[in-house]
């Protein structure tokens, strides 16, 4: 499969479509909401779908594996934000406080856009599926997890890694910490426990008890511990479903980025210029960590999108708790309204063809 | 049928506040409180969506001193740091020992 | 531009109440309402989530002695066996007509 | 299948048995409701399900075979709020705004009476296949897609068209226009731009970018472009479970239009037979112009039901705004509380029956 | 703890009105504003269900003029044709800089 | 399967762990809630979900099997509530009211911890075709519904019975009744009429109009009329999912019961006693009933778990109207921080393993 063909997959999906129906409905002014509750309970059930599947998966895979890609994924969780707040700082002219929460947003990850990577990487390996057969390599009716389907996806490295929810999980939190820390270290004060926001307990607090770590924690270690017979009870409804619910979820998110795109004047060409390469950038990283550390083709891609994505569930919470000066007209803006977007639509099917080429696959 | 005057104190804060907030209203010598959900605009921009967070507004029926020194907390401790906005009404109510 | 002066009945009470607490009222010449969940603490502890109940606050402009009759009707029938709390303000209002 | 068997099948359905009790329900003072915002979620599931599943088929059928039924669906949301607002002027005694207001319901339509349709259809195609199995005419085992159960339902006129969520589509808008025009024109004064009601923009923005109808369109283009392979990545949310979550929608519907039955004494007895009997003029018109453009009978039955069936989502929204004289308590009634049991209850096994007898199978 | 005095102007009005109202009123000088869904029922009969249209209950605190001409527009553009009731009360606040 | 396999099987599935998980939520004071709505969609769906395949399984079972095990139910629901207004009065010194809500609590019953009791035996069913395939006794790829599958559930006593969901809609009711009626003649005054509380005939209303009897029973005459051509049709929606909605819902009742947890100090040590206690007295009551009546051992089971399951959805409804000087901390502490932890997490197999004892299996 070719460039176009995998941006074609990916843009014509209907998740993808969706997202854009919905920015198109804030620009005709649509009347088409959807209620908060529809929200919270469409973020719930992906949080526990993708911790619960990744629970189960780390179950059955070598866990020798993980401790690399691991360690990769922390250091990016690292790096990230320190780069970016450096960025910002030094080209950009923001303030110590907004370009911490903007630099914590870019080092964090973004759970939807994780899914829509593993979404694309599961039509990639049905389209090779299908190719296969028609080619005649592998015999029709075979099952998409027989043996020989297996081996087609290997052949392609499309066969990700089970351990990928668990870089999603690990890489929540370090890039939140670190931009904070920079943040009270360069505002050269002690404010770590004054009233201007929490102190570094509450912080740490806030963000492991926050509500998306600690489903996607939760869940990790439920499917880990209730393993293949657990998963089984539940797969039909957090299985199958999943890119059926993710596609209502990105229509509810495209109405979100919608009405934030008339705020895209207030943050000024910097800022979309950076909500633009800083992603590239972190993805090309993501793909380099994820071959250095002997992944898959696939799982480095999905690295990439982990280290490319920015947060909007974590990273708010913790921010307006942190770093209260900030304004979330600068970091939601910039996450929402164009890193998101810029993901989803080009990012993915661009990173996905920058593995190939440093792949040699 | 013969009316008690008492204070009326509504806050509408972010609702991450909620639970401090109900807290301190109550230690302060409250006797009872009731909240909802709102959206708002105001200095800190919309709130509109789980997004950007929603404010919640809480009102609570106290004596006049108790009033006060609930608006002084939250004067003191959230108005400098947090989107709150905070008023005073005369309320007319029939029985004074729910309320002090 | 003229304004008149009308009486704001606010009632919040145990959720289950909304459809006798507007019948009555309406019953007593209230020519509308308008009702809203809250949440809540009081002399009943706490009333937050569906499984221990929510509350209703309702509101209504009524002329002064239909809220008389209102806050009494509820004094008599509602206060002694439920989670209710009653207050009455004074209000400016445009059309007159729209409420007696 | 005769026709008390249809009825019978119909209205043994979980789905109409939950509308009814529903009503019920409101009769007999239940505390049972269903948040607002529940109601909103099945409303978004139910048109993005249809849309998704309407685009899809379109993208595998035949458009040359479309014009025609969809000249047909246009002159049909033309032609009955016209006689709608004459047979209420004339005989119903309503002033412009009332009569206005329910020809337009009468003549737009209702997603969820359409979908009850094709549920109905799907259920008589297993039947037949499950009788011809019986008398031995198919092979045991035969799947509900294979060849010789198509020729089952062929043989039957049971094999609907694939385009008939965009009927649904293209019948919403025209007669909410036609009424909307019929009244100004009537009302004899130019207050296409006055205060009085929206003007004729803001109407036809509403209506195009009213969330049903920009739901509709927008997932049966995405459905369209996104085509099969699109289509079986969400097909486990959007179509195995449609009927089921059909089920809980009609309830719902029934508490509403429990709540509503109170109102038939206000509304009149001639607000009552036009509910029952406008409905069945216009499924005979519907069975007609199936007919006469070539559909299949379960096609026709279907535009049957659509020009049977009166809105209840575009309609009251674009009513509030461009009619604001109109009284909800006559339009909501008539569409909710009479025509929508009418058609779900009996009008569906009804049209059916009279399809049989045109049709001649 | 010095209190200044407010207007604090409410109006409850179909939520159709919402985006059109909660612009009249920062047009008129407002400087944010609260909003809230409300079931109701009044002239045009009841407002409970999403089928039947609900209300939005928007409450804003400003200077007296300010609540002047927002009822006054309120009656003019909005009265006349739509399901709308609207009040002004009196307020005590804390800092008067935020509302003006 | 012994004693402590059938404990860690019940203790590992998702729906247990993510009760546990809910309550740590609280604990860690997280910022998860479950919006108010999507517990009450949470609700309905799984009434209807168990009212339905109740209704559809009635259709095809056997009814003259049931009238015993029916009058055991009522049996249990007027003993139980008896027997612990008694305890509660003699050793817990509660007054009048709060033991008669206590007691109505206790013998009425839990449809979650039904479903859970349900989803339990259904993972035991799964599991004994597993090793009875492992041991050869069973051809491999035997479907789980094949005759050899059913044999091997009927050797273990775990062919549960199609009506039990009909047990729990009898046992909804009578107990609340019975705690009313002695609630009033104890309190030795004729206010069956009177402003205290409810009359008799709004309280009967109120228990057969609540929402979930109402629901129950509703739907179990649906999914009963409907039969098995309805039930294939909403099976995708109701009956694949339930574990993974379940899991969903015992998440959230999770974080409810944690939230109680702190009232456990305000109840005193007598009533985490008597929550503990009594339902292990009432599951033997119910395991013997069963066998008496001729169940087999999963059926006596889940009529144990029926028996040893305290309301939280019927009775509090039913007391806040009927008994409104009792108080709710009492009667919901009991009920949901005490016993239904303990059934959910100690108790379904600790009666599994009784009910192995007394059958002899
Ligand atoms: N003038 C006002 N009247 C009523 N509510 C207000 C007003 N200003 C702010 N609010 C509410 O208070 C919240 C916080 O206000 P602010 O700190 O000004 O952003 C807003 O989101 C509104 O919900
Ligand atoms: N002092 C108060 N101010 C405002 N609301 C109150 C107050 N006391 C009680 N409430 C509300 O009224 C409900 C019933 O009050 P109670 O009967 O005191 O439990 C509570 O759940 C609160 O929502
Ligand atoms: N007297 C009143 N007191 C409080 N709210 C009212 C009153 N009358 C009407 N309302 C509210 O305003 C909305 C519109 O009123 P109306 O135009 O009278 O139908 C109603 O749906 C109620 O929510
Ligand atoms: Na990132
Ligand atoms: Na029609
Ligand atoms: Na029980």
């Amino acid at each position: 499969m070719n460039a176009t063909q995998a941006m074609f997959l990916s843009l014509l999906s209907p998740m993808v479509l969706a997202f854009i129906l919905g920015v198109i409905a804030t620009r005709v002014k649509s009347d088409l909401k959807f209620p908060e509750e529809l929200y919270t309970a469409l973020t719930i059930y992906l949080l526990v779908a993708i911790g619960l599947k990744g629970g189960y998966k780390l179950s059955i895979s070598n866990l020798s594996d993980f401790w690399r890609p691991g360690l990769a994924a922390v250091a990016l969780g690292v790096v990230i934000p320190i780069v970016s707040y450096y960025v910002l700082r030094q080209f950009g002219k923001f303030n110590v406080w907004n370009a911490a929460a903007i630099a914590a947003h870019y080092g964090s990850v973004s759970a939807v856009t994780f899914g829509e990577a593993i979404a694309f990487h599961d039509t990639l390996k049905e389209e090779s599926l299908r190719a296969a057969i028609e080619a005649g390599a592998v015999a029709a009716g075979t099952a998409a997890d027989a043996p020989a389907a297996l081996a087609v996806y290997q052949a392609q490295g499309l066969n990700y890694e089970g351990f990928l929810p668990s870089l999603l999980t690990i890489m929540e939190v370090p890039a939140i910490l670190v931009a904070i820390i920079i943040s009270r270290l360069q505002a050269s004060e002690d404010s770590l426990s004054s009233d201007e926001g929490g102190t570094m307990g509450d912080v740490m607090r806030e963000l492991l008890a926050g509500k998306s770590t600690l489903l996607l924690i939760g869940f990790l270690i439920i499917g880990y511990v209730s393993g293949k017979r657990g998963w089984e009870q539940v797969a039909p409804w957090f299985d199958a479903p999943f890119r059926g619910v993710l596609t209502l979820f990105l229509l509810e998110a495209g109405l979100v980025t919608g009405r934030r795109l008339e705020d895209l004047k207030k943050v000024g060409p910097f800022l979309v210029g950076f909500g633009i390469l800083m992603p590239v950038a972190s993805a090309l990283a993501g793909i380099l960590a994820g071959k250095l550390t002997g992944m898959t083709m696939a799982g480095a891609t999905v690295l990439a999108v982990l280290a490319a994505s920015a947060s909007y569930i974590a990273a708010p919470a913790a921010c307006r708790v942190a770093l209260p000066k900030a304004s979330p007209t600068y970091y939601l803006t910039a996450s929402l309204a164009i890193t998101f977007p810029f993901n989803l639509i080009i990012g993915l099917p661009l990173y996905h063809f920058l593995a190939v080429k440093i792949y040699g696959l | 049928m013969q009316k008690f005057e008492m204070k009326l104190v509504v806050i509408i804060a972010e609702d991450e506040l909620e639970p401090r907030l109900t807290k301190e209203i109550l230690s302060l010598g409250a006797r009872g409180y009731s909240a909802s959900r709102v959206r708002g605009e105001g200095w800190h921009g919309a709130r509109k969506s789980e997004w950007e967070g929603e404010n919640v507004r809480i009102e609570t029926i106290v004596p006049e001193p108790v009033a006060d020194s609930i608006l002084a907390r939250v004067a003191e401790r959230y108005m400098p740091h947090f989107a709150v906005v905070a008023y005073v009404q005369t309320v007319g109510i029939l029985r004074v020992e729910k309320f002090v």
